[in-house]
């Protein structure tokens, strides 16, 4: 009985939708670029050490999921009143940091237009993404584990020993 | 602030077992902040009602509302127009706001929801302390800010008694005794002369029930139609 | 009310304030993904179904203004703000945010800073108007 | 005279008192009080009849008084703030004196949650030392708390409790003056066992001159067992038992126990005779009454001085 009440109290009992494609999302953000097949070929061919990767199908439709979960989630930004309101420039201009390496990632693949131009743009996009995270809201990767764990109040996972 | 704590699940469910179509209204002052009453919680009352009701093959509607306070009229004024569409109501207000309720939508059935314990203060997160017990007198200038009303069990004005033990209430071991505490603030404040004194008998001024009018606005309830609450 | 809308801003007491608690809110500030999550954990949100009473618009249109112009608000904005965090917010602190941001503490302290200013939320009735 | 009891005589001519302690029956049982009441007779100038202690029902405190009265013993009628608001303590209080009763001990009591009912709920309308004041001024000025005229005043001999041993130590003295000056005319301690903190809470006291405006009465439980001593010393609240006289009692065995304890408590009462400022000894032999000839003897406290040569 608890259980059931605290589900649907939460998040995903609030907004299923929304949940999942959120964890999916952050879940893709990391194993992508990761356990990716040309990745791991290149780190294997400087240190020669490489990590697990998908073949190069799953990971061309993990791609192609993840970029249909960004779409869902600018198109929620868009439509959805309470989020249109909170959103700034910067929410638009970040969705670009994150979505344009994976899209040129996956032209490389596919080879559109020239390789070779594309497969730069994918670089510079990728570590465009990297240096971002301090200076827009992509923080939230470090703080969330600062914050979430440390707060005091009733939302928190752990017993929450900050009070500030 | 007023503390509550919510009322088993059982008996929130009998009381309200016979009706088809009830709402639950939530108050936002008090007792959301102190976990009784605020919208999480009708939520979560409403669904362990749901559930509980499931398992009794009955689905009764059971819908929430939270205004910011049950205990000001201008925030009753929403509900108005939806009560109409409901048998019953659950109020998760402290003990005003449930009878304001009532007395706001008087053909209503209007059930409790959660136990008023106390005026109190918030210790930590879910940990509450009573306070105050209105008595309407306050005496806390000589006692260096400690109620004797409040915390001394037995009402003490010339405490501590005889079964103060190494500071804390002859009644249970986890409740300091009220006096030690004011005898040691006053005496670390060089103020020990405040109870050196027979505090004389007091004057209980809250035996009846408790109304009152601002001076300022005395001229306007002063007319005849309003005499006291439209009960 | 008067001679509070007369006086000027004292942007100097803000900026105190604004320092004091700088190192909790600008990481706070800067880290919210307005996602929009908090919405619904909003009993005001729930019953209105309107943006500026999401906790989150509340917070940065409040106190994230007031950081953004490192204290150089005048008095207008305050009195924007006014409604803001006086009438769509009553500070049960029970807003949710899954990255565990602490938006109650974000709209005390912009209310801490309007009232150092003379800028009172109004209630419904005028209070010592006889 | 504030009362003309005999206690307040045997005080006021210096002799030393000794005041016994009766529990009243759980029933309304006329013989359990005379039986006891019998034991009591000539061995105790007075007796304190316990009003509901620890909160548990017994027949009423001036019910046991005028029976004990009617016994030829003179009552102590104790008065707990707990159970009856400052409207119902004054008229008890013209009731008991004009039934005969003249010794009065003003009491705040035990909660009501050690009592057998827990949850009843409290009135502690006014504390004890506001209880003092107001018999005080029901007697002096013939006016009751209102400061309206009382027809025919009741003159109590004003009693009050002092714990020697409770919290904070060092404002147990103030504490003393200041029921003192609200009027208390004897004190009864809490039961000693701890004789040198009783010793330094006496000099405390007499260097403050208090044992002039004041009757002192040293309280003692003679202790009947190990059992008993190791109760009092855990759950008794405000009672001071140090390890010593546990080991005392341990160290004789089971039968012999008894007879320990009451030792122990003439060796007291002993210590109490010298004691400056000590004029007398509170005997809280409760359940135990049949012992006080006994202990009273024992401590050579016999014969009591006759009520009738006392004029």
């Amino acid at each position: 009985m608890q259980f059931a009440v605290s589900l649907k109290n939460s998040i995903f009992g609030q907004h299923q939708a929304v949940a999942i494609f959120t964890s999916l999302l952050h879940i893709l953000i990391f194993i992508l670029p990761i356990f990716l097949l040309a990745h791991n070929l290149l780190l294997y061919e400087s240190w020669n050490f490489r990590l697990w990767s998908f073949s190069e199908s799953l990971g061309d439709k993990l791609t192609v999921l993840f970029l249909i979960l960004a779409l869902f989630f600018l198109l929620r930004r868009v439509v959805v009143p309470k989020v249109r309101a909170l959103s700034r420039t910067s929410d638009y201009f970040v969705w670009f940091i994150i979505v344009t390496p994976f899209l040129t990632g996956f032209m490389c693949y596919r080879q559109w237009f020239d390789y070779h131009t594309v497969l730069i743009i994918h670089i510079l996009a990728g570590e465009l993404m990297l240096i971002s995270i301090t200076f827009t809201k992509l923080d939230h990767m470090i703080f969330f584990f600062l914050a979430r764990f440390f707060i005091g109040s009733e939302f928190s996972f752990g017993r929450g020993t900050r009070t500030w | 602030m007023i503390i509550a704590k919510v009322k088993p699940l059982e008996e929130v469910k009998t009381l309200i077992k016979d009706f088809k179509r009830i709402l639950t209204v939530g108050c936002a002052g008090c007792m959301a902040i102190c976990l009784a009453g605020g919208q999480k919680e009708v939520e979560t009352l409403n669904t362990k009602l749901a559930l509980s009701f499931k398992k009794d093959l009955t689905s009764p509607l059971i819908e929430g509302y939270t205004v910011e306070r049950q205990c000001e009229p201008q925030f009753l004024d929403l509900l108005d127009l939806m009560v109409e569409d409901y048998d019953a109501l659950i109020s998760m207000a402290c003990g005003a706001g449930i009878q304001f309720l009532a007395e706001r939508f008087p053909n209503m059935k209007v059930f409790p929801a959660v136990n008023t314990t106390f005026v109190g203060v918030n210790r930590d997160i879910g940990w509450y302390e009573e306070r105050c017990q209105c008595c309407g007198d306050c005496v806390l200038a000589f006692t260096g800010g400690i109620c004797p009303v409040t915390m001394c069990a037995k009402v003490l004005f010339n405490g501590p008694c005889g079964g103060s033990q190494d500071g804390h209430c002859e009644v249970d071991k986890n409740i300091p005794c009220a006096w030690v505490d004011i005898y040691k603030r006053l005496k670390a404040q060089g103020r020990l002369d405040q109870i050196l004194d027979v505090f004389p008998a007091r004057d209980w001024k809250n035996q009846t029930l408790g109304t009152f009018v601002l001076e300022e606005f005395q001229a306007r309830y002063s007319s005849k139609d309003n005499e006291g609450s439209q009960r | 009310m008067t001679e509070a809308t007369i006086r000027p801003i004292d942007v100097a007491k803000i900026q105190k304030m604004l320092t004091q608690k700088k190192g909790k809110m600008k990481v706070l500030l800067s880290f919210c993904v307005h996602c929009g999550l908090c919405a619904e954990s909003c009993f005001l949100y729930r019953n209105y179904q309107d943006p500026t009473y999401v906790p989150a618009y509340k917070a940065i249109n409040s106190l994230g203004r007031i950081y953004k112009k490192k204290g150089r608000v005048d008095r207008k904005e305050l009195e924007d703000m006014k409604e803001l965090i006086f009438k769509n917010c009553v500070l049960c602190e029970r807003c949710y945010c899954p990255l565990g941001i602490d938006i109650p503490s974000m709209i005390s302290l912009a209310r801490t800073i309007c009232r150092s200013q003379g800028v009172y939320g109004v209630y419904p009735y005028a209070v010592g108007e006889p | 005279m504030k009362s003309g009891s005999n206690l307040e005589k045997i005080l006021t001519k210096g002799i030393f008192a000794v005041t016994g302690e009766l529990g009243p029956p759980r029933g309304a049982d006329l013989d359990a009080i005379r039986e006891k009441a019998k034991h009591l007779k000539g061995m105790v100038d007075a007796v304190n009849i316990t009003d509901n202690q620890t909160a548990i029902v017994r027949m009423a405190s001036w019910a046991g008084s005028l029976i004990a009265l009617q016994e030829g013993l003179e009552p102590n009628y104790q008065m707990v703030c707990r159970d009856r608001n400052r409207i119902a303590m004054q008229s008890d209080i013209l009731g008991a004196y004009t039934l005969g009763i003249r010794n009065m001990l003003c009491l705040s009591g035990d909660h009501q949650i050690f009592g057998d009912h827990p949850y009843s709920k409290k009135v502690f309308d006014i504390d004890s030392m506001q209880l003092i004041t107001m018999v005080k001024k029901m007697r002096d000025d013939g006016k009751f708390l209102n400061n309206e005229e009382i027809t025919k005043p009741p003159r109590m001999f004003i009693g009050a409790a002092a714990n020697p041993f409770g919290d904070p130590y060092e404002f147990r003295v103030f504490r003393l003056a200041k029921k003192i000056a609200a009027g208390a005319d004897f004190i009864q301690t809490q039961c000693i066992y701890n004789m040198n903190r009783f010793r330094e809470w006496m000099k405390q006291v007499n260097d403050r001159g208090l044992t002039e405006k004041v009757f002192i009465l040293a309280g003692v439980i003679p202790l009947k067992s190990l059992v008993m001593a190791r109760y009092m010393q855990k759950n008794v609240p405000g009672m001071d038992v140090p390890e010593e006289v546990i080991k005392r009692i341990e160290g004789v065995d089971k039968k012999k126990q008894a007879s320990e304890g009451i030792k122990m408590c003439c060796e007291q009462i002993e210590e109490f005779i010298e004691m400056k400022g000590v004029a007398g000894v509170h005997l809280m032999a409760i359940e135990w009454e049949h012992r006080v000839p006994e202990i009273v003897e024992q401590a050579k406290l016999l014969p009591r001085p006759n009520p009738k040569d006392l004029e």
